[in-house]
């Protein structure tokens, strides 16, 4: 059957219309592309108005179009509204292409008659692809209403609330002890200098007793597979050793226990824990965790100190992991960030030099919770430092190490900068490269910080060093720093340095990116579906992201994150079933020869080879449309609606202007 | 203008980064080189062999693939699998007399409009410097050609 | 089996004889083969590069042409001297970074009837080697004496860890190799901040009193550490900390005695090697005290100039103090 | 009276006609069906003679061979108008086969190697010419084309029957087929379809045991030791084509022990066989970094040759550059 193709050309105005001869591309198309089945084509100044739309609409009912070419703007603008067009009209919206003469050609062109002549071509180019492109139909999958959430730091606590609060359930995932994530290690919170327990053990608690919310801490996910709307993900249940049941949280157990540990989680490493413990005081569940590689009893085999004293007869030492299957709708992921490693900038000195601390570790020192109940010390535990220094930009803006700017270090510094000074006395310097302090009332913040009398050096720390030479500088930590302001090199002895590190993302980002299936960027947070449109959202449908995972932000930003998740999740619970790109590849099983080389290629998980017939099939809910398939099967087995071979060599051959001549007999 | 050659070229673009790279350019009124007519694919790893053999058998005097940059494919990792391809593609051109240079993989961000074009332009003059690529005439299309060796020596066969 | 092609550079054979005659020393017992680049040249050291960079560059890929020429089964170019290692990797690197460089040095090169192709070799300064090649637990095994008690500052300069360009250091700013080479000779090895500071390179000549000011940096922040020997592995650290000593102490009124020893003559002491075997004793400023601390008695092999004199000797100026130092500092 | 049966050879090796032989008795029923009018390798007949019959007298040609000379293409002609079904039988007459190989070469250059090179004594350098009076009048010598042309690229061709050679048991099949539709007893496929082969790929009749592949090294057979007699080739590093050419041999090759090289051509439906193979190398490479993808194909040593051994004639660009263009 020959086609019926109706070409209509935009003027845009004068946005193509003043570069390329619009009324001779529409008459070339009606006279040079009869032959492909082109009957009318048509210009008009704005083919996307009303006016533009009805035209188009009216040439389908009137004359019978099959296929609809609109030579205008890019698909990314325009696609849909065309497809709308021809969906009204009866036709079926796949059978619309795009002829982008407006990005590609009017532009991006100066000279008319190139320009005209490469608009010929690309509308050539659509004519024949058009002409090889199939109706489609949109998928349609139910969604399962229950959420998982992973990862329960304050984004994916928010994330989890919003959604049981709307009434439906949600798993949410924590790896650690207790739910609270970094904001349970801090002390203060900027700008209002709130203190962070107390506005973050409320929610906590909430998330933990919450009826629509089963909290699984200490406890990974494993495995995910399905689609959105239909995840079956696995999740590993790390032994406790604990009875949860019996278990009333009285902390005997943790007394009694005489191993002690470095914290290097809660307590970054600046104090300790028992080898049974909870994390903190307000932890959320008050479950202890036997750490089994320091537990004397799972060293040595003698000791049971906790499982004599219990009261509850709680402990069981017997306890082996468990694996837990849940099927959800949607999954939120908010699993934070790391630390940027400060030893990594070796002439800072961290690591070597005692008295010089991460940011998380002064969080630690400056907690009235902490290991030095507040008490800003050296290292030595008791000396007060008189002087101290704030580094900036710790791994950060800096090609060596992480090329971004990590958001919070700022405000982060200026907040240490108050509590030396509130706490202590100290003079403090502030070293940092630009002060960023965007957002509400941050700015205000600074000032207070400036006016309490903090120094600010601009510049960038060359060195932190105990290589004294002088007097005044024995025993203390000189600052090497280019005071850029000054106009000069600067020694500073102090007694103390901060600095304030950099966020980067988890180190196992990749591993977690690959297992829901998304992409981490260049610098490793997880990539958003669109950068400024849709910064929750991810490529795979049913799958968002919130919090530091997706880029570093601070507590406002990653709450407002969280729910935004949520609300994303919420629509997609309420609509009940969920409409997917009708992009697909598919196997055609009698050609397939399951040779399996395609089975390697799907990082969605939508390949799967059928033993028993040695054919291999495609889940159409799975898949994303990349085609990757289709291009790598090498028995042509494979093909991609939307984007198939016929409808590119079409192309292809249209745009190469092959259409123009004699068909072969 | 001048009798300059002029090459054409067909691009493969992703939809996610370079197709939108090349909105960019358009958007922001960048000028490049117009030799290039470029096809949407939804992935740099969609790109089959076959469509550039098929570009370079009409008639085109090269080929550009452009994808997102190693490590932030839309597909998570399908541009190495592009890569791949492309690789050995090149490796089974040159056995065809076709300059590796004819066929290019640039990798381009959504946001590297100004990188797409000079790319462009850097391509359309690499292609103008090597020439039409010219197939000769297709015999399949003039089934009574025939072609005759000239005899490089005028000595006699021996009877 | 460790073999490599050795760069020994100028100064091997001059100022740093003692590294060389310690290199030697400690081949055997590592089992480590070094053949010499035949008719290798100078690599125009720190300053040639900053006068022309085609004849500069040049003159250093000369030898590297003569070593892949040379090279059978191995690809490795081994420079014990901080300034040709850098040099020679420079070399290696701008070639290929710059086509039009490497053109042209191949050009001039071509006029010797030579070729060098960028990136064939693997240019290597020894410590790297062996710390990795020959690796620490070899090392470890072949110590016979160890260095138990001496108090060393490793210094490794500033030459050799940076520009990295085949990311061949532990860290840049801050490189370990050598402490965690000398730990394995027994050593008691302090934690040294300076170790990648400048000595002052060839400020010696051309600004004495920069110099001196970098080199009592160093001197005093070892000394204030309690090392009894600073440990180098570049031969213009070790000529300027040693040579240079006595004229910084008179510029700043002090009266350090700190050594500086290869780590190569350290390594042949832990090897069981005599003192005068690893080129110990050359030194201008003695290290028979600092070796005195593990049992090592450095013979007195030869006795400084005889001093004019005194009865019948001329009057002695006065010593330079600190207060006049500044004032001629001033003028 | 039988219908007429005719068999011809254009640049091919002769192999076709040996598998013909080879489905032993069944020739027998050609014999009892067919009257065979032309066929050079078995029995004497003249050109003339073909010339003389009636257009469309007979029914079934199987023509092999690919057209590398104007002799090839004159019958090539000439039979397509005397037959009612016309079937490119074998490899070179579907896509060029072995002697395509030559598309990599400008027609002179084969010439020049073939006359002139150190293993050819001619000392005088001389060269054919194609037509030489002699007392007895002109003799022609065929003139070369400038490259090696499947059939269907010089006439309409009613169907393929792909193999180097075309397996016994699928020609004997494809005979069996004919005979009934002689006789009434079934319909002919549609024109142009492949005939004597599957659709698929060899990998559906491989028995070997296949997982998802990934490789660091392609290695040539006789580098891997020992080759696992039960495991997929590909998946132990071996470019075997298999996963790219029609089934139809019962995977011959890698059921002997060694690598299919792809005589069966591409699949159903596809455009271009070495693209197909590009692909699936290139699929199962595990780098990411082009110096190490790079360094794994250094393991297929003639790429070119490797996805095209058969098909280069037939492939989207037929031949190399150099030989497209005409000579001067």
């Amino acid at each position: 059957m020959t086609e019926r193709v109706g070409v209509y050309v935009c003027h845009c105005g004068s946005n193509i219309a003043g570069t390329v001869d619009v009324v001779d591309v529409a008459n070339w198309a009606a006279e040079k592309l009869g032959r492909q089945g082109v009957i009318i084509a048509r210009e008009y100044k704005f083919m996307c108005s009303s006016l533009g739309q009805e035209l188009i609409e009216k040439d389908i009912k009137e004359l019978g179009l099959t296929r609809v070419v609109v030579a205008a703007c890019s698909p990314h603008l325009h696609e849909k509204t065309f497809r709308t067009a021809a969906k009204n009209a009866g036709l079926n919206p796949y059978l619309v292409e795009l002829a982008s003469i407006r990005e590609q050609v009017s532009w991006v062109h100066s000279d008319k008659a190139v320009a005209t002549a490469k608009a010929k071509a690309v509308v050539s180019g659509a004519v024949s692809r058009v002409i090889e492109n199939r109706p489609l139909e949109e998928i349609k999958v139910p969604i399962n209403p229950n959420t998982l959430v992973v990862g329960g730091g304050i984004a994916g606590i928010q994330s989890a609330l919003e959604i049981a609060n709307a009434g439906f359930h949600v798993y949410l995932v924590e790896r650690e002890p207790s739910i609270g994530g970094h904001m349970a290690q801090f002390d203060k919170t900027f700008p209002t200098l709130d203190c962070s327990a107390c506005i973050l053990t409320p929610r906590m608690v909430e998330a933990g007793t919450h009826p629509n919310i089963t909290l699984l801490t200490w406890s990974e996910v494993t495995n995910v597979a399905g689609y959105v709307g239909n995840f079956h993900v696995t999740i590993k249940k790390k032994a406790r050793f604990i009875n949860e049941e019996l278990c009333t949280g009285c902390g005997i157990c943790q007394e009694k226990c005489p191993k002690k540990v470095i914290d290097d989680v809660y307590e970054a490493g600046l104090g300790y824990r028992k080898a049974v413990y909870t994390p903190f005081a307000q932890a959320v569940p008050n479950f202890p965790v036997m750490d089994k590689e320091n537990c004397t009893y799972f060293i040595k085999g003698t000791c049971k100190a906790c499982e004599k004293f219990c009261p509850t007869g709680a402990i069981d030492f017997n306890q082996q992991d468990e694996m837990l299957h849940i099927d959800v709708g949607n999954i939120v992921l908010a699993t934070g960030y790391d630390l940027f490693d400060a030893r990594r900038v070796s002439n800072y000195g961290y690591g070597r030099l005692p008295n010089v601390f991460t940011s998380l570790e002064f969080e630690r020192l400056s907690n009235a919770a902490g290991p030095t109940a507040g008490n800003i010390v050296l290292r030595d535990g008791k000396t007060v430092p008189k002087n101290v220094g704030i580094i900036h930009c710790v791994g950060s803006r800096d090609k060596n190490f992480n090329n971004y700017c990590s958001v919070i270090c700022c405000m982060q510094g200026l907040k240490f900068a108050h509590l030396v000074h509130e706490r202590t006395g100290a003079t403090v310097y502030n070293f940092y490269i630009d002060m960023r302090t965007a957002y509400k009332a941050y700015d205000e913040f600074y000032q207070r910080v400036l006016e309490e009398g903090t120094l600010f050096v601009r510049g960038k720390v060359a060195e932190v060093t105990d290589a004294a030479r002088n007097e005044r500088e024995k025993g203390r930590l000189i600052i090497q720093v280019e005071d850029t302001l000054a106009g000069k090199q600067r020694r500073i002895p102090v007694d103390m340095v901060i600095l304030s590190s950099g966020l980067q993302p988890r180190a196992d980002a990749k591993e977690v990116g690959k297992l829901f299936g998304i992409s981490c960027s260049m610098d490793g947070w997880f990539t958003e579906k669109h950068p400024k449109l849709d910064p929750v959202a991810t490529m795979t449908e049913g799958i968002y992201i919130v919090g530091c995972a997706q880029g570093p932000k601070d507590i406002p930003s990653s709450v407002a994150q969280g729910a935004a998740a949520s609300a994303r999740v919420l629509d997609k619970i309420l609509q009940k079933e969920v409409a997917l790109e009708p992009i697909k590849a598919s196997v055609d099983s009698a050609l397939c020869s399951g040779c399996r080389i395609c089975n390697g290629l799907c990082p969605f998980n939508a390949i799967t080879f059928i033993e028993d017939d040695k054919v291999t099939e495609i889940n159409p809910a799975l898949c994303q449309g990349c085609g990757t398939c289709v291009a790598a099967c090498p028995a042509g087995a494979i093909s991609g609606t939307g984007f198939s071979n016929e409808q590119i060599i079409a192309q292809i051959d249209g745009l190469m202007m092959k259409n123009l001549e004699p068909v072969e007999a | 203008m001048t009798d300059q050659f002029e090459p054409t070229i067909i691009g493969f673009t992703c939809n996610w980064c370079s197709y939108r790279a090349s909105d960019l350019a358009g958007t922001a009124r960048m000028k490049y080189a117009p030799n290039v007519r470029l096809i949407r694919l939804m992935c740099s790893g969609r790109l089959d062999p076959t469509f550039v053999l098929r570009a370079l058998s009409d008639g085109a005097d090269g080929v550009m693939i452009t994808g997102c940059h190693p490590g932030e494919c839309h597909y998570i990792e399908q541009n190495y699998k592009a890569l791949r391809r492309y690789l050995l593609l090149k490796r089974v051109l040159a056995g065809m007399g076709i300059e590796p240079e004819r066929v290019k993989l640039v990798w381009a961000s959504a946001a590297e409009g100004a990188k797409f074009a000079a790319e462009t332009t850097a391509f359309v003059e690499e292609v103008r410097k090597l020439g039409p690529l010219s197939w000769g005439k297709d015999e399949s299309q003039d089934k009574h050609s025939s072609f005759i060796i000239q005899p490089s020596s005028e000595k006699e066969v021996p009877a | 089996m460790n073999k490599y092609l050795l760069y020994p550079g100028c100064s091997m054979d001059s100022s740093a004889k003692a590294y060389m005659e310690s290199l030697n020393s400690i081949v055997e017992p590592l089992d480590l083969h070094l053949e010499e680049i035949e008719d290798w040249n100078c690599c125009g050291a720190t300053e040639y590069l900053g006068i022309n960079l085609i004849p500069a560059y040049s003159l250093i890929a000369r030898n590297l042409a003569l070593a892949a020429k040379q090279t059978d089964s191995t690809r490795t170019v081994v420079a014990p001297c901080s300034a040709c290692y850098l040099n020679l990797a420079k070399a290696d690197y701008y070639m290929q970074e710059r086509p039009t460089l490497g053109a042209k040095v191949n050009e001039a090169l071509a006029a010797g009837g030579l070729e060098y192709k960028a990136g064939m070799l693997d240019v290597r300064h020894l410590i790297d080697v062996l710390v990795y090649d020959v690796g620490l637990d070899a090392i470890r095994k072949a110590v016979t004496h160890p260095l138990s008690g001496l108090k060393v500052v490793p210094y490794m300069g500033c030459m050799l860890p940076r520009p990295d360009y085949q990311h061949r250091w532990s860290d840049h700013e801050h490189p370990t190799e050598l402490d965690d080479l000398l730990r394995a000779l027994g050593a008691d090895v302090i934690d040294y901040p300076l170790t990648t500071s400048c000595c002052g390179g060839h400020m010696t000549q051309i600004g004495p009193e920069t110099a001196f000011e970098l080199i009592h940096r160093l001197v005093s922040d070892a000394d204030e550490r309690g090392a009894q020997m600073m440990v180098t592995v570049c031969p213009m650290c070790q000529m300027n900390i040693d040579a240079y000593q006595n004229e910084m102490n008179h510029f700043f009124g002090t009266d350090f005695h700190m050594p500086i020893l290869f780590f190569t003559q350290l390594m042949g002491l832990a090897f069981g090697k005599e003192p005068g075997e690893v080129g110990i004793g050359v030194e201008l400023v003695s290290s028979r005290n600092a070796l005195a601390h593990i049992g090592v008695e450095v013979p007195v092999t030869q006795e400084p100039a005889a001093p004019r004199k005194k009865d019948e000797g001329l009057p002695m100026p006065r010593r330079w103090t600190k207060h006049e130092g500044k004032k001629e500092a001033v003028k | 009276m039988k219908p007429k049966f005719a068999m011809y050879w254009a640049a091919s090796c002769g192999g076709c006609e040996i598998a013909v032989l080879n489905t032993h008795e069944k020739i027998l029923d050609v014999d009892a069906n067919f009257d065979v009018v032309f066929w050079p390798v078995a029995m004497d007949a003249k050109y003339h003679d073909v010339e003389a019959m009636e257009d469309g007298s007979i029914l079934l040609t199987l023509f092999n061979g690919g057209i590398r000379n104007d002799e090839n293409e004159h019958i090539a002609k000439l039979l397509r108008q005397k037959s009612k079904i016309l079937v490119a039988f074998g490899s070179c007459a579907c896509e060029g086969c072995i002697p395509g190989l030559a598309n990599l070469s400008p027609v002179g250059d084969i010439v020049h190697t073939a006359f002139n090179t150190l293993t050819t004594d001619n000392p005088n350098e001389i060269y054919p010419r194609t037509s030489y009076d002699v007392p007895e009048g002109e003799l022609h010598i065929p003139t070369l084309s400038r490259m090696v042309r499947p059939l269907e690229q010089v006439v309409d061709v009613d169907y393929f029957m792909p193999g180097c050679p075309p397996e016994s048991h699928q020609i004997a099949a494809v005979i069996d087929l004919v005979i009934k539709v002689v006789k009434g007893e079934a319909e002919l496929p549609p024109k142009g379809s492949v005939i004597g082969a599957g659709d698929s790929t060899v990998c559906d009749e491989c028995p070997r045991a296949r997982n998802v592949k990934f490789i660091k090294e392609f290695k040539r057979i006789q580098d891997v030791a020992p080759v696992d007699p039960a495991l997929c080739l590909l998946e132990q590093g071996i470019p075997c084509n298999g996963p790219a050419t029609r089934s139809g041999c019962n995977a011959r090759c890698p059921q002997a022990g060694a690598q299919c090289i792809g005589c069966y051509g591409p699949a159903e439906g596809v455009m271009d066989y070495g693209a197909r193979l590009i692909t699936a190398f290139s699929s199962v490479i595990d780098a990411n970094t082009p110096e190490e993808i790079d360094h794994i194909l250094d393991g297929i040593p003639d790429p070119t040759g490797q996805v095209y051994r058969f098909n280069l004639a037939g492939s989207l660009l037929k031949a190399n550059k150099e030989a497209w263009k005409v000579e001067r």
